[in-house]
Formats: structure tokens, sequence, C-alpha cells
């Protein structure tokens, strides 16, 4: 009586410890080899935290004499993201684009496409793409309906853009890391708070003190830092 | 000794007698009775804190961190709303804004956000268990709680349980909740916000009642086949007819058509020149007239150019009748009373070329292939079962058919719909989310009996108006309306005379008054104590712009005088902004220095120059609009309230309020005031 | 009775420790019924009885200390769950463990119950203790029904639902009776704190005044049963019972104190701390959803003990299932020791049964046949596996009388009508609730246990 | 434990000890048990979360206490004193035994109901079995113009008052 209460209880802790493990996903034989690959269109695309991109991210691989390799197997693979197909053959014109979901942390985040080599080896290529937080989302609609007008050069059908009617010295463009990291959050705010003369900038930019609240003018801030490029160093201010 | 004896002298030992039987089993009772207090010490939510207190250890403010961290179970608790959170057991480093470099949850910082943590806990807008402790409990769909996290895409959606005004940090829901007006849900769904008003729908279908007159049967089948394919901007959906059913359905739709009050009226037939230049003089004619404000064309290059209030006419040519054309540029209402299109009393010779132009917007290739079988009476019969089926008369009023009443379920509390009550299909993740956004892609995928057509949505535009959906939920329905802050929109139709006129002008398909009408022209609730009575008068007799980088301007109207007055007046005594009296400012502090001073401060310290245009030569700004001759056009004292706020005249505007001492903003207003379009003396 | 040492008479009233000296007597007479060596065995009595004991004590230690964390009313009770479950240190552990020993304390009760008659234990002297020991079957179902409310999740609130509703379908007295038992038509606050009152309070005193009878009895009726040489149960000398001469041992057996078998049940119950400890920490209490009135999970099934009486109710109208067959169970249950006819009562008084066996087994076998013949009608098949399975064993014993009776065949038709009808209740509450618990998928259709349909 | 021992005189059912070393390991086993039940017991019985309402509350606008006025907020047991230097909060939790003092206006004391302690609008008591003054309470004035008190961290008498220029 004893031995058998035993040894059902040591099968029963056996049967409870196991568990499924999800079958590995196999992986397309590809049918041809490129030497390059390289990023086509859908890199550097802001989403909010979670969400799809709007536009695929296209890769192309080309052989040695750089025309397309259709067939060449590429794999795309960034930590927290989904891919969806996460990867496939090139098609005829050698390309491959795939619809990235993003993590639900807000940053940057490099994607690594790869494609394996004839001669062994891969090669890849790294587009980066944004996700934004609840304050950068913020600040992006803000900036889009205040600031862009006049600091982005390209116009849209819906909104004619303003940068070239204004005169030197020109607005920067948003992401310009190299002159906004540098500059510390409080002057920012100080800027956008007071105008252009807080800082001996350009009367041309106009004091949003009265039209944004701190908190709103704090997201604005959050959202330049985001799509800074080159991508604005956390650890720097605080 | 074998093993076998072995276990057996050992099993012996221990349980041969009773004592030593006794002593093994309470030696037993004793270890497996402290299992349970030590996995205590080993519980999930200890592990998580000692690895906070590891990370936070070698951090530049690790003093302060420790001082604040407490350890142990963390709780929200608020009783009125029986909110009981504990999430904060593991997530320690919600308010700890100086950790927001670290990127392994659950040691992330909340983002800042209009709300505090001890407001509403973290249940309310992420859902999951609020009350567990464990990972698996709290964020999963388990047994004991069907809701799991809700994923970060779709976060915005708990904003639109109390919030029904557009608010600037959720551009997802926002979004949402246009489409889901612009796409016609609401005309078959029922869906009630949170402040109790249903949803209404904008985008007006048209009415069948005459639809044989307008265009031909083969249209109408190649329409219903796939709408997107003779525009693509089309909101149409597609109820993947069989080609049999969408012939029924042409055949009912030809027969069922009445003669409108248009085809009753005689229209001299002015012919047109022929050839390239009356096409040539047509297509002028469109441009200047600003048809592109609502209604757009793809050019060459595949893009659509103009206005999204009104269909596309991109291939307009290959489906409306002439003669139908010219009826209805000459009286749209006359065929749809309902029709947001003004009448633009156009003269004979603009509706020959605008017709000619519009009917030279051929695309042969789309009826191409279409032949159909003589219509016979079973067909038509049939074509008036389906169309009553799938209820198309949710949307069009046909003839003979009338609008089903609970047509499709109603959708106001989907957010919370239980998943015992969701019909999930085979392989699909087993979310809420999922199944909305699943559905709405391609519904008949779950269940072909189904009659929800498909929409023609983008992943984008499918992700917001899920959101949009999941912010039904039983707490939005139930909201107190006191609580919900919603920008209420009034239904206001002016009545009498120019009642009428407005009527027949539509001027509310543009232009917002008294908080009703469309959003894509200025507002015109206060417009009375804005503008000057000599500027309006020119201004409806011609409308020119004032934005010059605007592709959307006012069309001309041809009004008469007289209708032009009693307009005018009407506006300017209506429409008065609340609170305004026009006679405030003494008109002798606009004196000549004043205005100096004012045209120092406009160039120089603002730099307004780089919005507004002043000087036609020298200033080239155009995100405001021109102030060549402000003063023509605005009081003088709509001037100066609109520098001292203009967020309080017309919220929601570009400009920003420049905090201006009153001082300035006189000066500002004296250079402005003297800005005449025809200078008369005195201009600096 | 020995005068014990070292208590000078007159001395015993100002002398304290005189106090516990007489308080160990009285513990020692208490232990005086003896015990036969070879009645210590696990094997005699499983100590079922006193493994029953073992679970009442755990609920007991368990339900106290759960009582602490627990609030019988709507929204808080749900909530203790939970605080048991994630923030309370060994909340769970303890949930767990009061619910696999209620499991436990039922299951043991009826193996208790059955064990005793097998071993016609309940011959007199002991008819009243059998008496009780239904009274205690009776609470210990109704402590489990109770405490099946308690936690007010969609498992508990639709079980005590249908369990409410059996008790309504007695047709006259149902409604009110379970009107009275919820406090309301529906169960809502009221039922719960009834409930709650019922739980902690009234059934388990009146458990323990019934256990208290159950062992003044079991040491009254002297201790374990035996029967002497010829078949005569042994009973204390003070007992009516006993008979002129002094009852005839089979063999010489050493008799020892009822100490010893005290000590192995102690470690009986310690055994079966353990097993339900593990089983706690393997398959925790499960938790389902807040109760929804307004959603029924399919299927809502009564707890296990009453799936049988659920599965009943399945196959016979109210009347039948709700008043008939349990009055039978209960009535019959009572009626077991005391039928002359119905059970061979002691070799003195020759059993009527005993006497006219052929005719009587035919009689037997005719009514269960008759019984198998109603179940087809109403087709409740798994009814009528267990009868017809009682059929063959009484068709094999009837065939014994003929002479070349062999062993199983003549243990057989030596059993008394008592045993069959025992057998047959036995088989079919087996039977039944099995089927009820394991084979009853949504709107209690068969499906099979490992979920095709 | 080797075999042989069993052979030791004391052992008379098997256990393998004569008497004393079966008293030694009983008394060492019921100490383990003992000790591992009161911790067990520690552990269950103090709750590892306490539903209480945050000793943080809000008493309102500084407007509504006229100057010169000792008002009690019931729903907090907080006096709200407005004098000339300033507000300050004084808890009415008698020292004595936890009773709820109230602010007698026309003897101008506040006083205890249970056992006869009266204070003065300061805190520091007039006369009955009251062992200290009514201790005072944290207190500011909130971003959003309502004035805070924190219950649990208490102050040195006069050591802190809220400045509000109202013209009230």
């Amino acid at each position: 009586m004893k031995r058998t209460a035993t040894c059902s209880l040591v099968l029963i802790l056996i049967l409870s410890g196991c568990t499924r493990r999800q079958a590995a996903h196999p992986l397309p034989t590809p049918k041809a080899y490129g030497t390059l690959i390289v990023e086509v269109s859908g890199g550097k695309q802001i989403a909010g935290v979670g969400s799809k991109l709007p536009d695929p991210l296209v890769v192309q691989v080309n052989g040695a004499d750089g025309n397309p390799v259709a067939g060449a197997l590429v794999s795309f693979r960034c930590a927290g993201l989904v891919f969806n197909p996460p990867d496939a053959l090139a098609d005829s014109s050698g390309q491959v684009s795939v619809m990235v979901q993003l993590a639900g942390i807000p940053g940057s985040y490099q994607i690594l496409a790869e494609t394996p080599k004839s001669s062994g080896g891969t090669a890849t290529v790294t587009s980066s793409e944004i996700a934004l937080g609840y304050q950068q989302k913020l600040g992006k609609e803000l900036s889009e309906k205040y600031c862009t007008v006049c600091h982005d050069p390209q116009s849209t059908p819906e909104r004619v853009s303003n940068f070239d009617n204004l005169s030197p010295p020109a607005p920067h463009l948003f992401t310009d890391g190299n002159t906004l990291n540098p500059m510390s959050d409080a002057d920012l705010i100080k800027i956008i708070a007071d105008g252009g003369p807080a800082l001996g900038k350009s009367p041309q930019t106009p004091a949003y003190r009265g039209t944004l609240t701190t908190a709103e003018i704090k997201a604005v801030v959050a959202y330049l830092r985001a799509i800074a490029d080159p991508p604005y160093p956390v650890a720097l201010g605080k | 000794m074998s093993l076998g004896n072995q276990f057996r002298t050992v099993a012996r030992f221990f349980v041969g007698t009773a004592p030593r039987r006794f002593a093994a089993v309470s030696v037993l009772l004793a270890l497996v009775s402290a299992i349970a207090p030590t996995k205590d010490l080993l519980s999930q939510w200890r592990h998580y804190q000692r690895l906070y207190v590891q990370l936070i250890r070698n951090r530049p403010d690790a003093a302060r961190l420790k001082h604040r961290f407490k350890g142990g179970i963390n709780q929200i608790w608020i009783p009125e709303q029986h909110v009981v959170d504990r999430c904060s057991t593991c997530h320690v480093a919600l308010q700890e804004a100086s950790l927001s470099d670290v990127r392994k949850q659950p040691f992330r910082p909340h983002p800042p956000m209009p709300h505090s943590l001890t407001e509403f806990g973290c249940v309310v807008c992420h859902h999951g268990q609020g009350a567990a402790t464990t990972v698996e409990e709290a964020h999963y769909s388990t047994k004991a709680w069907e809701q799991p996290i809700l994923p970060a895409r779709y976060l915005e959606s708990s904003c639109g349980q109390c919030h029904m005004d557009v608010l600037e940090g959720t551009p997802r829901l926002n979004q949402g909740r246009r489409l889901l007006a612009r796409y016609g849900c609401a005309h078959c769904h029922a869906i009630t916000q949170p402040d109790g008003t249903l949803v209404v729908p904008v985008d007006e279908p048209p009415s069948l009642e005459h639809v044989a007159e307008k265009t031909t049967r083969e249209w109408i089948f190649a329409w219903i086949k796939n709408p997107q394919a003779y525009a693509a901007s089309a909101t149409m959906p597609n109820y993947r007819f069989s080609d049999q059913e969408a012939a029924d359905i042409a055949s009912f739709l030809v027969a069922q058509s009445t003669p409108s009050e248009n085809s009753r009226k005689q229209l001299k037939n002015v012919a047109p020149s022929p050839g390239d230049d009356a096409l040539q003089a047509g297509t002028s004619l469109y441009g200047t007239l600003f048809c592109s404000s609502c209604h757009a064309i793809q050019n060459a290059a595949g893009n659509l150019v103009g206005g999204d209030l009104a269909p596309e006419l991109t291939r307009v040519g290959s489906k409306v009748n002439p003669d139908w054309l010219r009826r209805w540029l000459q009286t749209p209402q006359g065929y749809d009373p309902k029709t947001r299109m003004p009448r633009y009393r156009y003269d004979k010779k603009q509706i020959a070329l605008l017709s000619s132009f519009l009917l030279s917007k051929k695309d042969d290739d789309f009826l191409a292939n279409v032949h159909l079988p003589e219509p016979d009476q079973q067909s038509i019969a049939r074509g008036k079962k389906l169309v009553g089926d799938y209820g198309c008369t949710a949307c069009h009023r046909v003839n003979g058919v009338n609008p089903p009443e609970s047509f499709a379920p109603d959708l106001s509390r989907i957010g919370s719909k239980p998943l015992f009550q969701v019909g999930f299909i085979r392989g699909m993740p087993e979310t809420l989310p999922d199944y909305i956004a699943g559905k709405i892609r391609d519904p008949r995928a779950f269940g072909p009996a189904l009659k929800m057509p498909t929409f023609s949505l983008t992943d984008v535009q499918v992700e917001s108006l899920a959101t949009a959906l999941l912010a039904q939920t039983d707490r939005a329905v139930t909201m107190p309306p006191e609580l919900v802050r919603s920008t209420a929109h009034a239904k206001y139709h002016p009545g009498g005379e120019p009642g009428r006129l407005m009527e027949d002008l539509r001027c509310q398909s543009c232009h917002i008054i008294n908080g009703n009408g469309g959003d894509m022209a200025p507002d015109l609730t206060s417009e009375g104590s804005a503008v000057q009575r000599k500027w309006l008068l020119d201004f409806m007799n011609n409308p020119n712009t004032l934005r010059p980088m605007l592709i959307r301007r006012m069309p001309k109207f041809n009004l008469s005088d007289a209708e032009i007055k009693s307009l005018s007046d009407y506006m300017l005594t209506a429409y008065q902004a609340s609170g305004f009296d026009s006679l405030a400012l003494e008109t002798s502090a606009l004196n000549a220095d004043a205005a100096a001073r004012g045209k120092q401060l406009f160039y120089t310290k603002y730099a307004c120059q780089s919005c507004h245009i002043v000087d036609g030569k020298k200033d080239k700004g155009y995100v405001g609009p021109t102030l060549a001759g402000v003063g023509d056009r605005l009081t003088p004292v709509w001037i100066y309230k609109w520098l001292k706020n203009p967020n309080t005249l017309s919220p929601g505007t570009l400009m920003p309020n420049p905090n201006l001492p009153d001082g300035e903003a006189r000066d500002l207003t004296a250079f402005l005031v003297r800005l005449r379009a025809h200078p008369k003396g005195d201009k600096k | 009775m020995a005068r014990p040492m070292g208590i000078q008479p007159g001395a015993a009233l100002h002398n304290p420790l005189h106090a516990i000296v007489r308080w160990r007597e009285d513990f020692q007479r208490m232990m005086s019924s003896r015990v036969i060596e070879s009645q210590l065995g696990f094997r005699v009595t499983w100590y079922l009885g006193a493994l029953t004991l073992g679970c009442f004590a755990i609920q007991v230690a368990t339900g106290l200390l759960l009582m602490l964390y627990y609030h019988p009313s709507i929204p808080q009770a749900y909530a203790d769950m939970k605080d048991l479950e994630f923030v309370v240190s060994s909340g769970y552990m303890l949930r767990s463990l009061h619910r696999w020993s209620a499991h436990a304390m039922v299951f043991l009760v009826f193996m208790h119950m059955a064990k005793v008659f097998y071993r016609k234990a309940y011959k007199p002297p002991r008819e009243l203790n059998w008496i009780v020991g239904v009274f205690l079957l009776l609470t210990t179902l109704l402590l489990s029904y109770t405490g099946y409310l308690l936690p007010w999740d969609q498992l508990s609130y639709w079980g005590t639902t249908v369990g409410a509703n059996i008790i309504s379908s007695i047709p006259v007295v149902g409604a009110n009776l379970r009107f009275y038992l919820l406090g309301g038509h529906t169960v809502n606050a009221n039922a719960l704190l009834r409930f709650y009152v019922l739980h902690t309070i009234m059934f388990p005193l009146l458990a323990i005044v019934l256990i208290g009878v159950h062992l003044w009895r079991l040491h009254e009726d002297g201790g374990m049963y035996d029967v002497d040489k010829n078949g005569n149960p042994i009973v204390p000398e003070h007992s009516p019972l006993a008979l002129a001469e002094a009852p005839i041992r089979l063999e010489e057996e050493k008799t020892l104190s009822y100490r010893e078998l005290l000590f192995r049940e102690v470690i009986g119950i310690e055994a079966i701390t353990v097993v339900l400890f593990v089983l706690g920490l393997l398959w925790r209490a499960p938790l389902e959803e807040l109760a929804n009135p307004l959603h029924t999970p399919n299927p809502a099934k009564a707890p296990w003990y009453f799936t049988g009486l659920q599965e009943l109710l399945h196959y016979f109208p109210p009347f039948v299932a709700g008043i008939i067959l349990p009055v039978l169970i209960v009535g019959g249950l009572f009626f077991i020791p005391f039928s002359p006819f119905f059970d061979n009562v002691t070799t003195a008084h020759a059993n009527q049964w005993f006497r006219r066996k052929p005719i009587r087994m035919v009689i037997a076998t005719a009514l269960i046949l008759a019984l198998s013949v109603l179940l087809v009608r109403v087709h409740a098949w798994d009814a009528l596996l267990p009868a017809l399975v009682v059929a063959i064993l009484l068709l094999l014993g009837t065939e014994s009388a003929s002479p070349l009776a062999r062993g199983f065949r003549t243990w057989l038709s030596s059993r008394p009508l008592s045993f069959w009808v025992m057998t047959l209740f036995l088989m079919e509450a087996i039977v039944l609730t099995a089927v009820g618990t394991l084979f009853r998928g949504p709107s209690w259709a068969w499906v099979w246990p490992w979920g095709a349909q | 434990m080797p075999e042989d021992h069993n052979k030791n005189s004391g052992d008379r059912d098997g256990t393998g000890l004569d008497r004393r070393q079966f008293v030694k390991v009983g008394a060492t086993s019921l100490g383990v048990a003992g000790l591992g039940a009161c911790v067990f017991g520690f552990r269950y019985l103090s709750p590892n979360v306490l539903y209480e309402p945050s000793p943080i509350v809000s008493v309102g606008r500084p407007e509504r206490y006229t100057v010169g006025s000792v008002t009690l907020d019931p729903r907090f047991g907080i006096f709200v004193v407005r004098a000339q230097e300033g507000f300050y909060a004084l808890s009415a939790v008698c020292t004595h035994l936890g009773c709820l003092s109230t602010w007698k206006a026309d003897a101008g004391v506040i006083a205890c109901p249970c056992h006869g302690s009266t204070f003065r609008r300061d805190g520091t008591t007039i006369a009955g079995p009251a062992p200290a003054p009514l201790p005072w309470l944290k207190m500011w004035l909130g971003d959003d113009g309502y004035l805070i008190v924190d219950r649990s961290t208490t102050l040195p008498p006069r050591s802190e008052y809220v400045q509000v220029e109202t013209h009230g």
C-alpha cells in the first residue's frame, strides 16, 4: 500500500514538471545566395508603442554583379519586435517586404536584416525604427500642429511648408541631432516657452508659453529627443 | 545484499515498528507543511523586489531610491471605485522618474501622463487583474480573470472611456472615432458614446430613388462588385456579391428608380463647341471654381488632389449620364434633396464647359467586360430581396424598401464583451482586440452567412477603428454625464430667409456655425464681430483667399446683390462673439506714432512677417492670412482682442498667444488698422 | 478498579495535584476498552474512522485560520479569496488544504460507512453508533455543501443554485425549504450569510457533539467489533446483551490497551495530512470568475458528491428523485441494524431470510430485474449497470442452493438481504457520482472525460 | 542508528531509544514543531496588505476658515486652527485614551468627552488626566489651493505655520 503511494507520487511530480515547448519555426531553404543586402524603403519610420509601422520595411538582395538575386533567404531580427513574415525568400526583383510591429517600450530599434552569402557568412543591413510612448506621441501631435509648418522643408498637399519663406538663420530640422542633442532640456523648454529671443536666437520662433502648458512643452521636447538623428544619448542630460 | 533487500532493510528500519513509523511520518509531515511558508519567501514578487534592490544599488542616486523603496506588497486602494491594484508590488519604480533609461520591465517608470496613479489605479486603463501578485494571473487571461493586459497599441482606447473630446495624446483614438463616423458604421450599428449620444454618420450616402437617371445598370453592377476599382477613396464597402446577385440588384435598382424633380425641368442644352479648347476651358474653369476643395481627382502621378468631403471624380465620365450631369450642376437638390452639394447658380455656358470636362474623365476599361442579360421580373424580385436582406436601405434611400430596424449588433458595450460570448475562429489569438480587428478586416471569415461587408482599410486604420471600439466599455456607457468632457455638437439650423439661403448654399457643409457643420472652413460662429460690413459684401460677391498656401478655397456662388445683402446683414447681427462690445477700444489711442511703434514691434520684436504677409514684395510667410488689407477686413476691437489671446476667440487656432502687454497690443492694432487694400492718404 | 498509587484517602480535597491524577483516571477509564492484537493491523479497518476524524480536525484548524481573513458579504468574499490567494502568507496553502481535506472527508465517510457495514460492525449492541454514524454522514455532506458557496465564484454560485433547486424539487415542502435555506428566492447576500453561519458554527458544533457520542458509544460497546468462536459478538460484561457464559475466543490472543490502536491511527492521520498537503501544493483550490448571475457556465454542476443525485434528477421526475429515493436511502441506512428479517442479527434469532433461502433469492432477483426494466424505460443506462451486476450475483447465489456448492457461491448465498441492498446502494452511488462528475459535459450531455464528443 | 542498539535494556517497544533519549528527542522535535507553528502563525496573522485610508488628507480651501477660528474636521479628527501667525492643524484625538475631543466655542477650550481633559487652542493641556498636549500635524498648501494635512507626521508645537494670504 505504501509502496504504491510513493511511486504514484513520484509519477505525478514528473508529469507536472514537463512543459510543452513550441516546435521551432522551420526556416525556408534558400534557392540562391546574394552577396549584398541593402534597404530599399521603410527605414526611419515612427509609430506608437506596440503598433504596426505604417509602411512595410523593404530590403533588396543584390549579387556580386549588382543586379537583384531572386530566391535569396532574408531573415529579420530585433529584440522585442514582431515581423510578419520573420523570414522569407526574395521575390523576382530580389526584394523582401515585411510588416513590422513595434515592441512595448518607447525608444529606437535597430532591425537587422541578414541574408546568407554564397561564400559563407552573412551580409547584413540595419535600419532603425522609432517607437513613441504616450508623452512622445503627444509631443508629435503638438509639433505637427504648431511647429512642422516651418521646421519641416517637405510640403504635403494639406500642409505647404513655410520653410523657404523664413529669413536666415533657417529653422533646424527636428531630427537634427547634432545641434539639438548638446542643448539641455531646460534650454529647449525655455526657447519653446519664451520664443527665440530668450536664448538670443531668431525671433521667428514665437513664444508658446500662453498656448502650451509646461507638460505639453515637455512632451514636445521628449518627441525631439526620440527622433533625434544621431540618437540622443539618454544618459547625457537629465 | 542486492539492491532490493538493501531497500527492504532500510524500509523496515524506518517503518518497522510503530514508533519508528510515527517518527518517519512526523518528519515527513513537518517537511511538507514547511513547503508553503518557504514558497512564500521565494514568491515571484519578492524575486522582482530583490532584483530591483540590486538594480538601484549601482545607480547615481542609489541612496534616495533606497530610501523611497518600501518592500512588501504595495497596493493602490480606491474604495469608491472598487479598485485594488497591486501592480506596484512588482512594478516598484512606477513613480521614480530617474529610472527612465531602464529598459527592462517591470522596473520602468510610468511615462508622464495627465492622471496620477492613485487617481484611478492601473487596471482602469491597462486591464489585467489588479488583485494578482503573480505574473501569470496578473497579465494573462486565466480561469479566474478573463481580461488580459491590453496590448500597448490599443492603450488609447482606455482614454476613450471617459473622454469624448479630441485629445492631443491619442491620435489612434481620434482617427478611429473619425473613421467610425466617416465609414458609416453608425448606419447599421448603434454606438452610444460616453456622453449618451449616438455616433452620427457623416458620410451622407446618396439616395438611389432616381438612380436610373444618373447612371447605367452596367455601372451599378461594376460598382457593387468592386467600388474601389471605380474610386480608390470610396468608402462604400464590398459585399462580395456573386455576379448573379450583383446583376439582380442592379436590375432591381434601375427598375425601382422614379423620375426626379430635375428630370421634369426643361434645360435648353447649349452644345459646347467641340474640340480641345472646350476641354481646356473646362479644366481651367474646374480650377477657378475650386471644385477641388471638396472633390478629388487622381492626377497622372496617381495621388489624389483635392478634398475628401465629396466623391472622387477620377472616372465620373464613365458613370454619369450627360443630361443628368447638366441638371445636377444646375440644381443638385432637385435630384437629391439631402445632398450636401450647394447650388452654385452657374450660367449655361459654365455648365456646358464643366460637364464637358467632367465627361472627359472616362475610364473605358472599367465597364469593358460587363455584359448583363436583359432584366426579367424574377431577377428584379431577387434583387429586391437582396437589397432588403443586406440592409442597403440602412444607408441609401430606395423606393419600396424601408430601412431595417435592429440590423446589426449594438456596439455600445463591445469593449467589455465577455469572452464566452465571442465566437473565435480556430487558430486566431483568443483576445478581444484581435477579435474586433479581425472582424473589421475580414468579417466573412467569421461565418460565410454574415452580412457584414468588407471595408477597404489600411492596417493603421483597422488598428484605429479597433481602438475606438475598445473604448466602448461598460464604464463608458454608464459614465455619469457630468464627468464626461465632450464638445457637444448642437443641432443648429438658421431659420427665415437667410436660413433658406444658407440651406440652399449648404454653408454648413464646410463651415462650423454654433458648433454644427463641417470643419474644413473657418468657424463663423463669431464672424459678425470680426469683419467689417463693406469687406464682407465684397467677399461674398467675389471670394478670394486670405491663405495663398491652401489649395482649398471658397468657391464663387454668383449670388444676387439682394441675397448677398440679406446674408451679410444676418451674419453681422446674429454671429457676435459672446461678451464683445466693439467700442471697448478708444480709437484716439490708435494714432500715428502708436502705428510706428507697432510696425517696429511687428517686424523686429515678434517677427510676425515670418507667418503673415503685409508688404507683398518684402514679406513671404504665408502660414497665417495675408494682412495687406486687414484694416478694411477686421474691426479694430477684434484685432486687439485677437492679439491679446487668439485661442479664446477661435479655439485651436495655429496662432500662438504672444502674451502681449496692453500697450504693445494697442500699438500693433494701430499699425494693422492702417493697412488698407487701396491706400487712402496716410499709409506709412 | 485498582486504587491509583500514591494517593492517601482523605488527602484528595486540598491537594491540587490530585485533580490531575483524577483526570488521568477518567482518561484511563475512557481508554479502558481492550483491543485484540490481531485487530491492530491496517487491513482490518483501514483506520477509516480515525482518518475521517483527522480530516475533520484539519478542516477545523484550517477553517478557523481562514475565518480570520473571510468576510461573508458579496463583494468582499471574493476579494478575500483573492487576498488569500495572492497576499496572505501561505494563505493559498490553507485554502487548498481546506478544500482537499473537505473532499477527502466526504470520501472517507462513505468508505468508513461501507467498511463498517461489510465488517458487520453495526450489529447489536452497536446500532445506536450506526445511527449516529449516519447522522454524521449527513452532517458532513451539509458541511461540504454550505462550504462550497463561500468563495462566491462562478463554480460555487452555480453549484449551490443547482443544489438549492434539487431541494426545491421536493414537491410540497421543497419551495419554502429552499426559501428558508437561501433567505430569498435566489442565491444572494442572505444565502451567503446563512451558509456562512451554518458552515462555521451550526454544523461543526453538531458534528463535534455527534463525534463525541460516536466515540463514547464506540468504547461503551467494547471497542472494535469482534466475534467469538461460535459467531456471537463479544460484548462487555455490563452490556445487557452479555450472554450467560463468558465469550470463548477463537484462540488465545494478547489483549492490549487501546492506546496501541490510537497510536497507529495517529500515524494514519499524519500520513493523510501529508498526502493532502502534497495534493494541495500540486493542484491548488480552483478559483473561477466572480459569481455572475447573468451567465451560467455550461455545465453547471453541483459539488461532486451531489452529482449522483443530479444524475438521478436528470432521469427521474423531481418527485421521484427529490423525495422517494433520498428518503429510501436514508431510511434504509437507518433501518439496516434493526430489521430481523432484513439481516441475520445474531445467530440466536435465526434469520428468517436464511431459512427459506431459495424463495427469498428468487423474489429478490425478480425485484432487481423489475427495477432494471424500470431503469431501461427511463433510459437510465448508467443506473442500470449496477442493478444488473447485483442481479447476476443474486442469480449466482440462488443457483448455489444445489449440493455442488463451491466457495464463492456459498459465500454469496449466505449473504443476508441487507448485504445486497447495501451493495446495490453503494454501487449505484459510485457509478452515478462517477458518471455525473466525469462523463457529463455541457447541457448535461454525455461526454468522454478526455473531451472527445 | 545501529541495529544492536535495539538490545538496549530501556528500549521496550522497539524505538531504539531508552526513556531519557526518547524524552530528549521528543522535546527537541516538539520544540521545532512549536517554533515552526509560531513562525507560521505570526506571518499568517500579520496582514501583508492594509485597507486603511491614506494619512494624507485635504481639509478644503483656506478661505473656509475665518481668522481666529478653531474648526473640527469630523471626517479625519483634525482641528484646523487659523491664528494670527497663520494656519496649523491639531490632532483631535485625546492623548489620554484616544477619544475625539470637541471645540467648546463658548468656553474657548478643547474638551475631551471621555474623562474631562481640556486643552488650549494651541493644544497644551489645561486640566484632566491627559498626559501630553494635542500634537501638531504637518500641514501645507497644495498646489491646487487646498490645505493638505499629513496625519501620520507630528510637529513640535508652534514650529510651523502655513501662511496663506487670502482676502477672505
